[in-house]
C-alpha cells in the first residue's frame, strides 16, 4: 500500500492469475487456498492422504498440510459423513472424498436424515458446512459402480446443495465457495473431465467467498454459448458434448443456446426459463437415467413458467432405465453428439 | 435364558443391592467415594422428578395434548447415575429417551415438549446446554458424537494437563441400537482415531418389543471387545454404581485414553412409548419381577437405612414436582401453532431459489384465501 | 367336484368372496393367503411377530405361521434387506416391513446397488422376487422421520417395481401379486389410509398369480374416475383427495378424470396419456415435494407424448422443498383439497 | 507398531514356517493330517496356476486388453488353502480378488475375464459352481452369504445327521471390509441365527494405500469377540494352516455350531489394482521383507526337503500354466461386444414398460444410421 510505485498495472496483475490447469488440477489448487484461508477446513477420505485420492486430487495435500488435516479413514462411508457432521458441529469444515459415486450409498441415510435436516431440526442453531466431493458419472471404461450419476438422487431432499463444475475454472472457483457456503454442499466432479485443460484465474473468486456471495454463485446456471433456435441445457460431463452439438449444429444453421447449469439444487430456473422463452425448444442433456432424472424437473418447471412460448416439446437425452452398462457399452448409453443433434432435430422439425 | 446371553446379569458392577445396601467393591468403591447423603439425596430427587415429569407427560399424550410420549419409567438410575457424572466441559449426545440425562443438564422439562406437540423437530439450544438435540433414526447419532468427540481432542480439550479443563462425550444409545451399522462403524471410528467418547448403552431389554436376544447372543457390553475399546457392565438401577462407572470413563476419556462403553442393564417399565402396547409381548411376572428392582425405590430404601431422606425433604420434593406438573401442563397447553411460513425457515442458511418461491406462492395462496374472505 | 349338485350358484359364490375390511386388514389378509399357498414366502422386520408390527399389519401370522416364517429380525435396516437377497437366492421370497418410511436409508445401498441390480448383474441367471412394504406418507401427526415420501428416490434406479396401493381391494391383490412377481417390488403403503375400509373380492386375483400376470398388474393404472375438463393423477394416499376434489369441481361444473396410478416403477404412461391428451389439462398430486418427484417424469412425459393436445401447463400440487415439518404443520404441507382445486382452476383458465 | 496391533504376528495359527519346515501344533494338526503329499501337490499347482493366470491377465490389462485387473499375487496361500477346504455342499461369497478360490470351484478362469474387459458386470454361473458373484460394493455381499446360511439351515443342510451333506457358507472380505457397517451387521445377524457361515478376512495388510491400522487398533480376528463369534488367526501364507483352520471352521458351521471367524494375515504383493501404484504409499524394503515369505515358494520348500516336487510334476504345471496363457490371451482377444441391444436385457426379469420403451427407441434410432446409410 505505501509502495504505489511499484505496483503493476492492474491488467499484469490479473493476467499474471491466469494459469492452465486440469479440472482435477483447479481441484487440488482451490482446495490448498481453501486450507490455507482457513485451518477448520479438513479434508477426510479413503485413500486421500499418502496416494493423494484415486484420481490424484488431493495430491501433495498430505505431505504439506500433514495427516491431522488431510485423513485417511476408516473404509466406511456412513462413517466418514457421520463423524464429519460430529466435527462439523464444532466449526470444522470437512471436505469429504466419495471414492466414487457407487459407493456414496452407504452415507445415504446420514445425508439425507442427518446432514440435510440438522440445520432445519435445530431451528437454525446448528449449521453444517460440510462439503462431499463426489467424482461422478462415466466415460472412463470402468468397471460396476464407477460411472454412476447420481444428482437425482439427492436433489429431491431438501437441505442440501448440488453443483458441478464443467471447466477447471468452474472447479477451481466453485469448490473454494462451496467450502465457504454454511450449507451443505454435494461437490460433484466429472471424472471423465479431470484432465481437460483450461485457464484458470486464481484470483477472481477472492472477493466472493464469504457465505452469502459463495452460496449465490454456486446456484447460478451461466449461458455458456449464446444461441436464438434451440437451448441445451446440460451440467458436469455433458457440458462439453453440448458445445460440441451447436458447433455440429450451427455449421448446419441452427442456433443452440448453452446453458450450463452448473448447480442441480438449487436449479437457476430464472436464466432456464429467460432461454427457453427465448428460442422455444428445449432439449435437456444429463448422463443419468432420462426417467426421474433432473430433465425430468427442468421440463416440467420450463412447462409450467414458458408454457406458451415453447414451439415442441422439451426433450430428454440421457441414460436409460437400466443399471450403468458394462463398459464396452457405456459410450451407446451416454448421451452422445449425436444422440444430442437427433434431439435437436427433432425439436426444430416443430 | 443362557448364563452368558445378553439377558443375563453376569458381571454386573453393583454398589447398591436390590434392598438398598451398599455392596463393597473395592475397584469401583473411589468412584462412588464422593457421593455424600447430600449427594443421594440429589439423584433421589433428580430420579423422583424426571419420574412425576415422565408421568405427567404419558397424561397429557393420553389427553390428546401431545402426539406421542417415550417414557424412561424404570431407566432413572441410568439417567441419573450417568448424567451427574457429567462435567462442564463434556457433550452428551442422548437419543430420545434421555429425558433424566436432559434434567441433569438443565433443560427445561416442559420446553423438551414442543417436539412431542409436534411444534418442531427439535427443541433446546443443543450448544448451551452441550446436549444435543434427540435422533430418532437409531444409531445415526454415535456417529455424530465420535466426530464431535474427535473435534474435542483436536481442540486441545483432552488430557491439556488441566485435568479439570478435560471434556469428553458421552452418547447413549439403547441394545437395540447395536445392531446397526452405524453404531459399529462409531466403534471403529472412535477406536481407530482414540476418540475421548464414551458409549453408554441402556439395554433396557426391549427395541420395542423384541428382547435384546435378538440383537446378541452375548451381554452387549462384549461388543467392545471386537473394537479394542474397553468396557463396564453396570446394574443400571443401582444409580451409585452407574455413577462411579460413569466417573471412571469419562476420566478415562478425558484424560486422553480414549473411548470406553457402558452396558447399564435395566428394564423399560413402560411400554415403549405411547403408541405401544407392552402387554403383546412380555408378562405381567416378568414386569412384577422388575417393579421389585425398581431403581428410586432402591435408592429411597438405601437412605432411610442411613436416615438421611427426612420427611421435608422429601414434601419439598413432593412440593417442586407438583409445580413441575401444574407448569408442564399450562405451557403445553399455552403453545401456539407458529405461523405457516415458518415452515419454511431454516431449512438452508443461505436463501435457496426453490424455498424461496415457494414461500412466496405459499404466501400468495394463503392471502388469496383471506382476500376471498374480504370479500365475502 | 364330485358333489356338483351341492355348488352354489356362481353368482353367489363370488359374492360370499366380498368382504369389508380395511386397507390394513386387506394387506393382512393378503399375506396370509401368500403364506398358506407357497412355504417359501416368508415375512421380515422389526417387531412384526408377537407385535404384529407396529400398525398390526402382521397381526395374527406370528401366532399361526411361527418365528420361523414371521422372524423378528435384528435391528439394522440393511442387515434386514441384505439377508433377505441372500435367502432369495436360495428361493425364499421375503417379504420385508420397514417400520416406517424414514428408516429405509440404512438400506438404501442394499436396494439401490444390489436388490436393483442383481438380476443385471447376473445375466438373468439371479433373480430376487422380494417383496419391501413400507408405510408410506404422512398425515398421522407424527414425529420426524414417520412420514417421508421416498418413492422418486427409488424410482429413478432400474430394476425395481414400485407401486402402492389406494384402496383395500388393490391392497389385497396387489401385495399378493407383488410377492408373486420375480422382480424386487417396493410396496408402499399409505398409512393414513390403513383404517380406510371398502370391500374386497378375495377371489377375483386368485387367476392372476402367475408371475407375468402379477407383474403386469401391479404396473397398471387404473381411471378411478372417469370426466372430461381435467385429469388429474394420484396415487397411495393422494387418490383420495383427488376423487374428492372430483366432487366438488363436478358440483362447480367441472369435470375431472381421476387417474390411481398404482404404479410408479413402471409408470403406466400410454393409460395417463390417453387420458391427458382427451382433457387437455392435468394436474398431479402427490404428498412428495414436487421438486424433483414423481409428477416431475409425469410432466415431463405427458409433455413429450401429448404436447399439441394440451390447454395448459401441467400442474403439480405436492409438499414443499423442506424437510417434512413438524406435525401441527402437515394439513397445511400435504397437497389438500383446497389446494387441488386451485390447480384444477388454474388448468381450468386456460 | 504396537505388540497388539492388527498388523502383529502374534496368536498365528502356523504349521509351515517361512522355511518350509512343518511345525508341530497338536491343537490343528488333525485337520492337516489328511494333507498328504498328492494333496500338497495339488496345492501347489493350483497356486502357481493362480499366480500365472494373475500375471496373464495383468498383462492383458498392461497391453489395453482388460480395462481393470485386480491381482491377488501374495495371497495365494489364503486362498488355495481355504478353497480346498470346500466341499460341494458349501457355497462360496468371495469379494472381487479372490481368482484362487474361483480355481478352486472350477471356474474357467479366462472366462472370468469378460467382466474386467468391460463386456459385463457378472461372469460365471454363481449357482453352477456354487460360487457367487464378485461384489464390488466393499462388504455388501457378507449379508448376502448371512443369509444364504440363514436359507441353508433352514432347508436342512446343516447338521442333518449325515455330515457328509451338511454344507455352510463361506464369505471372503478384506481389511478395510471389517469397518464397513454391513460386515458388522453380517456379524449380527450371522450370530443371533447361529447360521452356518464362516467370514474369511483377507487381512493383506492394505486397503488400497490404507494400512490395516486405520481400520482397527487391535488384530482384526478380534472383531468376533464382540458378537460372540469364535475365532481363529492364521498365517495367511500358509496354505497348511489356512486349510487347517478353514476345514475346522467349516465343519464347525456345518455341524449346526454356528459362524466363525478366520484372519489369515497375509500380504498383497502387487498393487491394489492394475490402476494402483503401490509405491506412493510402501516401501521397497516392506515389499522385499514378504517377498521373503512368498507363500508358494514356502510350500515348494517344503516339498522340495520332502522329495516330493519332481521334475516332471513342475514340468507339467509348467506347460499347464502356458496353456493356460495362451488360451486366456486368445479368448480374451476373441471376444465381440454384444449386441448393442442386449443392453437392455435383464433389467427386470418380466418385461417393464419403461425399459421396453426405450429399447424400441434405441433399436429405431439405430435403424435410424442403417437407413441413412443405405440411402447414402
Ligand atoms: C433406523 C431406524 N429403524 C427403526 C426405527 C423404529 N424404532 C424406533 S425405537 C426402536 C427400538 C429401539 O430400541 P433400543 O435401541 O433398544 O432403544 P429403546 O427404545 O429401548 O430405548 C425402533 C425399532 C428407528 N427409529 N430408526
Ligand atoms: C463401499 C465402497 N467404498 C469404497 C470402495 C472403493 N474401494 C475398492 S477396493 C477398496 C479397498 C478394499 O480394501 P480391503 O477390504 O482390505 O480389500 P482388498 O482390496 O485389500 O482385498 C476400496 C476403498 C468400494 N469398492 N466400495
Ligand atoms: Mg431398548
Ligand atoms: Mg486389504
Amino acid at each position: 500500500m505505501t509502495d504505489t510505485h511499484h505496483r503493476a498495472p492492474a491488467v499484469t496483475e490479473r493476467e499474471s492469475a491466469v494459469k492452465t490447469m486440469t479440472m482435477a488440477g483447479a481441484i487440488n489448487a482451490g482446495l490448498r487456498a481453501a486450507m490455507e484461508r482457513d485451518p477448520k477446513v479438513l479434508l477426510m477420505g479413503e485413500d486421500i492422504g499418502q496416494l493423494g485420492g484415486v484420481f490424484r486430487v488431493t495430491d501433495g495435500l498430505h505431505k504439506d498440510f500433514g495427516g491431522d488435516r488431510v485423513m485417511d479413514t476408516p473404509l466406511a462411508e456412513s462413517g466418514i459423513v457421520g463423524t464429519a457432521i460430529g466435527m462439523a458441529m464444532r466449526g470444522y469444515t470437512s471436505v469429504i472424498e466419495i471414492q466414487f459415486d457407487g459407493f456414496i450409498f452407504p452415507a445415504f441415510n446420514q445425508i439425507t436424515t442427518q446432514l440435510a435436516k440438522m440445520h432445519y431440526r435445530s431451528g437454525g442453531r446448528l449449521t453444517l458446512p460440510l462439503v462431499i466431493r463426489v467424482p461422478f458419472a462415466g466415460g472412463i471404461g470402468a468397471v460396476e459402480h464407477h460411472s454412476e450419476s447420481i444428482e437425482a438422487l439427492f436433489a429431491h431432499t431438501a437441505g442440501l446443495r448440488i453443483c458441478s463444475p464443467a471447466t477447471p475454472q468452474d472447479a477451481f472457483d466453485m469448490i473454494q465457495q462451496s467450502i465457504a457456503s454454511p450449507d451443505p454442499v454435494m461437490f460433484l466432479e466429472p471424472k471423465a473431465r479431470y484432465w481437460d485443460k483450461g485457464d484458470v484465474d486464481t484470483d477472481a473468486v477472492r472477493t466472493r467467498l464469504d457465505a452469502a456471495a459463495a452460496t449465490a454463485d454456486i446456484g447460478r446456471a451461466r449461458v455458456a454459448r449464446p444461441g436464438t433456435d434451440v437451448t441445451v441445457i446440460a451440467y458436469g460431463p455433458t457440458v462439453r458434448t453440448a458445445l460440441q452439438a451447436a458447433d455440429v449444429a450451427s455449421g448446419e444453421g441452427t442456433s443452440v443456446e448453452v446453458v450450463d447449469l452448473r448447480s442441480v439444487s438449487p436449479l437457476d430456473i430464472p436464466t432456464v426459463v429467460r432461454s427457453a422463452k427465448r428460442t422455444g425448444r428445449v432439449v435437456v442433456v444429463h448422463e443419468a437415467p432420462t426417467a426421474h432424472g433432473v430433465g425430468a424437473e427442468l421440463a416440467a418447471r420450463i412447462g409450467e413458467e414458458a408454457f406458451f412460448h415453447l414451439k415442441a416439446p422439451v426433450l430428454r437425452v440421457g441414460g436409460f432405465h437400466t443399471p450403468y452398462p458394462a463398459a464396452k457399452f457405456e459410450h451407446d448409453y451416454l448421451p452422445s453428439l449425436d444422440r444430442v443433434l437427433d434431439a435437436v432435430d427433432r425439436v426444430m422439425t416443430h | 435364558m443362557e448364563a452368558t446371553g445378553p439377558l443375563s446379569d453376569e458381571g454386573l458392577v453393583q454398589l447398591l443391592d436390590v434392598d438398598g445396601t451398599r455392596v463393597a467393591d473395592p475397584d469401583w468403591e473411589p468412584y462412588a467415594a464422593h457421593l455424600t447423603p447430600d449427594a443421594l439425596r440429589l439423584a433421589w430427587r433428580l430420579m423422583t422428578i424426571t419420574r412425576a415429569f415422565d408421568a405427567e407427560a404419558t397424561s397429557l399424550q393420553r389427553q390428546g395434548e401431545l402426539g406421542l410420549w417415550v417414557s424412561c419409567l424404570g431407566q432413572e438410575a441410568a439417567q441419573i447415575g450417568s448424567g451427574t457424572a457429567v462435567r462442564e466441559p463434556d457433550y452428551v449426545f442422548p437419543s430420545y429417551r434421555e429425558h433424566g440425562v436432559a434434567l441433569t443438564r438443565d433443560i427445561d422439562l416442559p420446553q423438551m415438549l414442543t417436539l412431542f406437540r409436534g411444534l418442531e423437530h427439535g427443541s433446546w439450544d443443543p450448544v448451551a446446554h452441550s446436549f444435543h438435540l434427540y435422533t430418532l433414526v437409531i444409531g445415526a447419532h454415535s456417529l455424530h458424537a465420535t466426530g464431535y468427540a474427535m473435534a474435542m481432542d483436536r481442540d486441545g480439550l483432552v488430557a491439556s494437563g488441566s485435568p479439570d479443563k478435560d471434556g469428553a462425550v458421552i452418547c447413549y444409545f439403547g441394545d437395540g441400537a447395536t445392531s446397526q451399522g452405524d453404531v459399529n462403524e462409531a466403534l471403529v471410528f472412535a477406536s481407530v482415531n482414540n476418540a475421548p467418547i464414551v458409549f453408554f448403552v441402556q439395554n433396557n431389554q426391549f427395541a420395542i418389543s423384541e428382547p435384546t436376544t435378538r440383537q446378541s447372543r452375548v451381554p452387549l457390553a462384549q461388543r467392545a471387545d471386537g473394537f479394542g475399546i474397553p468396557r463396564v457392565r453396570v446394574d443400571g438401577n443401582d444409580v451409585i454404581a452407574v455413577h462411579a462407572v460413569t466417573q471412571w470413563a469419562l476420566r478415562h476419556a478425558r484424560a486422553g485414553q480414549g473411548p470406553v462403553l457402558i452396558e447399564a442393564f435395566t428394564y423399560r417399565m413402560a411400554s415403549h412409548t405411547t403408541s405401544d402396547d407392552a402387554t403383546r409381548y412380555r408378562t405381567r411376572a416378568d414386569e412384577e419381577k422388575w417393579r421389585q428392582r425398581d431403581p428410586i425405590e432402591r435408592l429411597k430404601k438405601h437412605l432411610d437405612a442411613l436416615g438421611e431422606l427426612p420427611q421435608e425433604f422429601r414434601d419439598a420434593v413432593t412440593a417442586e414436582t407438583k409445580a413441575l406438573g401444574k407448569r408442564t401442563r399450562e405451557t403445553v397447553k399455552s403453545w401456539e401453532r407458529p405461523a405457516l411460513l415458518t415452515m419454511f425457515d431454516h431449512v438452508y442458511a443461505e436463501p435457496h431459489q426453490q424455498v424461496e418461491s415457494e414461500r412466496a406462492w405459499f404466501d400468495r395462496y394463503q392471502q388469496s384465501f383471506l382476500d376471498e374472505g374480504s370479500h365475502a
